[in-house]
């Protein structure tokens, strides 16, 4: 089995092309995605190679974007709408809430979405207050949407691979801060990595990390710089989170600590806090902390302030650790 | 079908949708409906559109578009089925009355949000235009819809993309209480200008002249593969719904609605043009009336649908999140 | 003291007409709100005494009305728009989340949007998918708003003249529900109820209740009718919401069950769960429950399965009362 | 002021501009600036319109309008800060540089999301009808921007409430790397039909051309209350932003730039009026670039705000949840 060291950038884009290869009904719209290639060149060459029919540079209206994109799920074809930067998809988050989402349920099951919609979200890079944004929890919280995320090349082909097959509507959530800072051994065939599933990326037995995309390279490191013996899980899927393997790890160690860069308040960490809190609560041998984003509009000149880091994380180890 | 029995057949779906609005109207204030959109005033334009229109073609419709339904196939059955949302109802009791689905008939499914239908139908259209089909797809709205965001957007990517949509404006005059003056400065079939669309205006009361026109206009669109906007001037004869009290805003304009009414005028022309008598419009009005009693006393029998149909649909394999719930629930 | 006997569309109305009087900076804009009297009668006179200047009916654009609101409002007015249903909310969420609850952080403090928007959310009227959401999860999860919700007549005028003051954007939540269907006790005289501070509505020492909005007489009349020992705390501040008085009451009686109508995952039942979670697990003596809306969208016909219910809540106080 | 110290006013706005566009992009290339988007070749629209302006106008810009901040008072040292996001910027160093706030000139705080400038101003064009004021209204937004759903929103509100706003598109003919042509099918001026609003071009590399019509539109919406949009061309001369690269997408339609770059046409007229010899206009541009060179190497010197100004103005007062987020992470 063949393979290639690919950054992130590179792995969606091959996966892309992959399946842009075999499947006609497979569109990509948005803004200056085909001639320019998108502005962090995840589409770079496919309007070249698919035509402008195919990778369509749309006007400036996410709204149409995304709507648009459902007529097409809706005929047949297989949209992969681009939102430049997650924080600008509010003004088209009608026609994914009440849209997209609720298509199936609404018509009695006569009619589905099957849409990858694809955004980069999170900071890292220098991007201030609508650069930087991280709305996974606006999406899970909405019934009929499925959220992905990748930590890592490998999975990010495996994800979009799943995602490209489903019937529903995916909320593909791109870590711009890994698009290329990491490199992982991506097989050239097709593979998938099934929704719902977490990765277990660290095992230990003392504490549970539960993390997701651009936070899983920095608790992976912090735990194996200190030597700290914890599991890690990489949810990989934000919605529907995989509650099972989240058990049975709390059920083993006692300790749970919740690591993401959204704010705090009604972030993901909510949710899985309340799932443990709700069934593992006589498991539990500390406080189920969370380690996240601050409840404020992400700054520009401070942002490494903003995101979670070793030393936060370290702190609430020494926190959980105290406890017995 | 010949000209006579196209406008028969148009006329015939007019005095049904009319009977069945009555009725519904009816039930409504018997406490047998919860709620309801009456579309007494637009009959005329939409089964004058929907005579131009092939099978295959595609229809984005809003709320009030029971006359476009039934002239294009949809049984009563289903209508009613829908606003009672019982066990037989597509929806599966779902959605509020007036907020139908049919994928058999290429109707799609109706939100609330007015205008948000307008996006997905130029992304209908793209689709159509990419797998080289000949189909178009009408997307209808109302005068208020206008002014939302969905309306720019779609109008905008259907004429940049050269997309075949009809976009039908159902020009009521009303966006419930707000007055189509307030609602924006021009006449609507001018805002096409904006996009560079072809854009036209048509008495929406007068069945024959919208047939005429909506021929016309929807040939150029399947051939051109451009869209259009057009405007058919109307007029809500009813309240805006159910729930709503003309009186708090607007005072009668229309004393007995006999003068606008496109049922009258339809009528008038059909003898005319002698494709009916009045005996023969007498009896397809009682029938119709007829008609719509016996399906209404009988989809009114059928039940609810039980509750577990409330926890499909959300994707197509539930997720184990909503099974939990369903079990918690019932 | 004078009173009167008002439902909450009744002190609603007489509030606004209150503040109005008083301030003429006051303007209210929104759908069908002036010669209608709005959909629900909120507003209903208030354009005939004040001008159609002061009470706008708009066009049909909730993102337009927002939008003018924060000019409003940035130009030293006082503006309270009004959203016909929640549901329609989320056009107009780009203005939303990223200006309203943004401005008065990226100006470095130069700008500020005093701004109340009104809008009635929440099951009960048979509205099917669109006339009834709960989306309190979507406002507070984002920075730089508050969210308010009363749970009778009383509070309505308390919690809206305190939102009155505010010098930051207002989302004030309306449960439909209540808006007729109970009446309370209204001083003639204005009074306010702090931001931030929630009630305890109903007090016991076995188990905590905590909830908001619709849920509250729901609740309360639960608990009284199968006479729980129990403390219900009515949060009236969603966000920022009062961790001290949950803290309280959990300390006390180690059990803790949380009811909404909006969906259950991220919904605010996740926030104050984790909350607890983080501060209180060593006085838990059971699993933290929640009862809530399910994760699908809101059914016609079915309405009363999807909002919680004396059934739904007894059986959570069943399950909790079984652990110690 | 005279017309001539009007005009030498202006220019040497349009030099200072363009003298501080030049550090900002040389600087970005050398690391010592984050981000930028140059405003090259769009200095004589704004400032032409900004020379129609009174003080008291508010204006709700977009990220492209240094040359018209900087006309309008605001100093270099306040747009430096904010690109530096120093200790001494308004914002505190929250936002990317090009978002620029500046209250004491009526400047309001720039967003990134296109276009949604654009419903306040008519908020705030409401307000000063309400108040009965005399002052006027301007939003500004790219070519791009009409696209989006708060151009719409805006534009109609703005016709049907009577408001005194300005809008001024400036068509740069790009939106990073879609042309204008595939934005939208027709002259953007003529998008304010659809609302019943008046609707103009204007040669936007001209400054004289562009002041003139400013001076009469403005007085216009000042005195009867009613907003125009002014569609003001020019072109992009430079990348879209200091991270754009637009060989990607566009060949190089401005050889020099020489002969459509409002500065050159400014200072033909300039001498042609008499308002300036050539030996001044070097004089000020060496002034403007020694000016400029001075400033940023002073602000740069700056520290950043520290990092506990992250933790305020979220709220008038902050919540006991941010502080004590403010307290985990510092
Ligand atoms: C986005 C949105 N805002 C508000 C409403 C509430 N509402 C329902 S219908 C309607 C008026 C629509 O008027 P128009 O488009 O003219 O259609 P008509 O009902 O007259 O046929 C309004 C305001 C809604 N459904 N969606
Ligand atoms: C809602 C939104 N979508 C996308 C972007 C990304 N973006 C920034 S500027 C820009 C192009 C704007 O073009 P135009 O309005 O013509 O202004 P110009 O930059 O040419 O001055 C885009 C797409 C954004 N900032 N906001
Ligand atoms: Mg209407
Ligand atoms: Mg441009």
């Amino acid at each position: 089995m063949s393979s290639k060291q690919l950054n992130m950038v590179q792995a969606i884009n091959s996966t892309l092309d992959m399946h842009m290869k075999e499947d006609d009904s497979i569109i990509l719209l948005g803004e200056d995605i085909g001639k320019d290639g998108g502005v962090f060149r995840v589409t770079e060459g496919l309007q070249a190679k698919y035509g402008s029919d195919r990778v369509i540079d749309t006007p400036l209206v996410e709204l149409g974007i995304v709507g648009m994109a459902i007529g097409m799920a809706l005929s047949g074809l297989k949209p992969v709408p681009e939102i430049q930067f997650q924080d600008f998809i509010f003004t088209a988050f009608d026609q994914i809430v009440n849209q997209a989402a609720k298509m199936r349920y609404r018509s009695g099951g006569e009619y589905n979405v099957p849409m990858v919609l694809r955004t980069p979200y999170g900071g890292g890079i220098r991007g201030g207050l609508y650069h930087s944004q991280s709305g996974e929890a606006y999406f899970a919280h909405t019934a009929g949407l499925t959220v992905l995320s990748p930590s890592n090349p490998y999975d990010a082909k495996g994800l979009l691979t799943s995602a490209m097959k489903s019937k529903d509507p995916i909320i593909f959530l791109e870590p711009k801060r890994l698009y290329r800072s990491i490199k992982s051994d991506v097989p050239d065939e097709k593979y998938s990595i099934p929704i719902g599933k977490a990765a277990l990326v660290h095992e230990g037995s003392k504490m549970t990390f539960v993390t997701y995309g651009s936070m899983v390279p920095t608790v992976v490191n912090t735990v194996t710089k200190h030597s700290i013996d914890a599991d890690v899980i990489d949810l990989r899927t934000i919605m529907p989170y995989d509650g099972e393997t989240i058990l049975n790890s709390v059920k083993k160690t006692g300790k749970v600590i919740i690591v993401h860069e959204a704010p705090r308040t009604l972030g993901m960490g909510a949710e899985i806090s309340a799932f443990i809190g709700e069934r593992a609560v006589d498991y539990l041998m500390a406080p189920i902390l969370r380690v996240c984003g601050p409840d404020i509009p992400f700054p520009y000149k401070l942002e490494e302030y903003y995101m979670p880091n070793e030393g936060r994380i370290l702190k609430a180890i020494n926190r959980v650790q105290e406890f017995r | 079908m010949d000209e006579k029995e196209m406008f028969v057949k148009a006329y015939k779906a007019m005095a049904l949708s009319r009977a069945l609005d009555r009725k519904i109207v009816m039930a409504q204030r018997q406490g047998r409906v919860g709620f309801y959109t009456p579309t007494i005033g637009q009959e005329a334009l939409q089964i004058g559109l929907s005579m131009a229109l092939e099978k295959e073609d595609i229809v984005y419709q809003y709320y009030r578009d029971v006359p476009f339904m039934l002239h294009r196939g949809v049984p009563p059955e289903t209508i009613i089925d829908q606003i009672m949302g019982n066990s037989s109802d597509i929806e599966k009791g779902r959605q509020m009355p007036s907020h139908f689905s049919s994928k058999k008939h290429n109707f799609m499914s109706i939100q609330s949000p007015v205008a948000t239908n307008l996006p997905p139908a130029t992304g209908a259209a793209y689709a159509i235009k990419y797998r080289k089909k000949n189909d178009i797809v009408v997307t209808t709205f109302g005068d208020g819809s206008t002014s939302t965001p969905d309306f720019h957007a779609a109008m905008n990517l259907a004429a940049v993309f050269d997309l075949p949509v009809v976009f039908l404006c159902e020009n009521n005059k009303w966006a419930i209480s707000l007055p189509v003056e307030k609602q924006t400065k021009v006449e609507i079939w001018k805002k096409a200008d904006a996009y560079g669309m072809r854009g036209l205006k048509v008495d929406g009361n007068d069945l024959f002249t919208m047939y005429e026109t909506s021929k016309k206009e929807v040939e150029r669109v399947r051939k051109e593969k451009k869209p259009v906007l057009i405007e058919a001037v109307s007029y809500r004869i009813g309240p805006h719904s159910t729930s709503d009290d003309p009186n708090k805003y607007r005072t009668a304009e229309i004393t007995d609605g006999s003068e606008k009414d496109p049922i009258t005028i339809a009528e008038k022309k059909m003898i005319e043009h002698n494709y009916l008598t009045a005996e023969e419009i007498e009896k397809i009005k009682s029938d119709a009336k007829e008609n719509i009693e016996k399906i209404f006393e009988e989809r009114e029998k059928l039940p609810p649908p039980s509750p577990d149909t409330m926890f499909t649909d959300i994707y197509e394999k539930n997720n184990w999140i909503i099974d939990e719930e369903k079990e918690e629930i019932l």
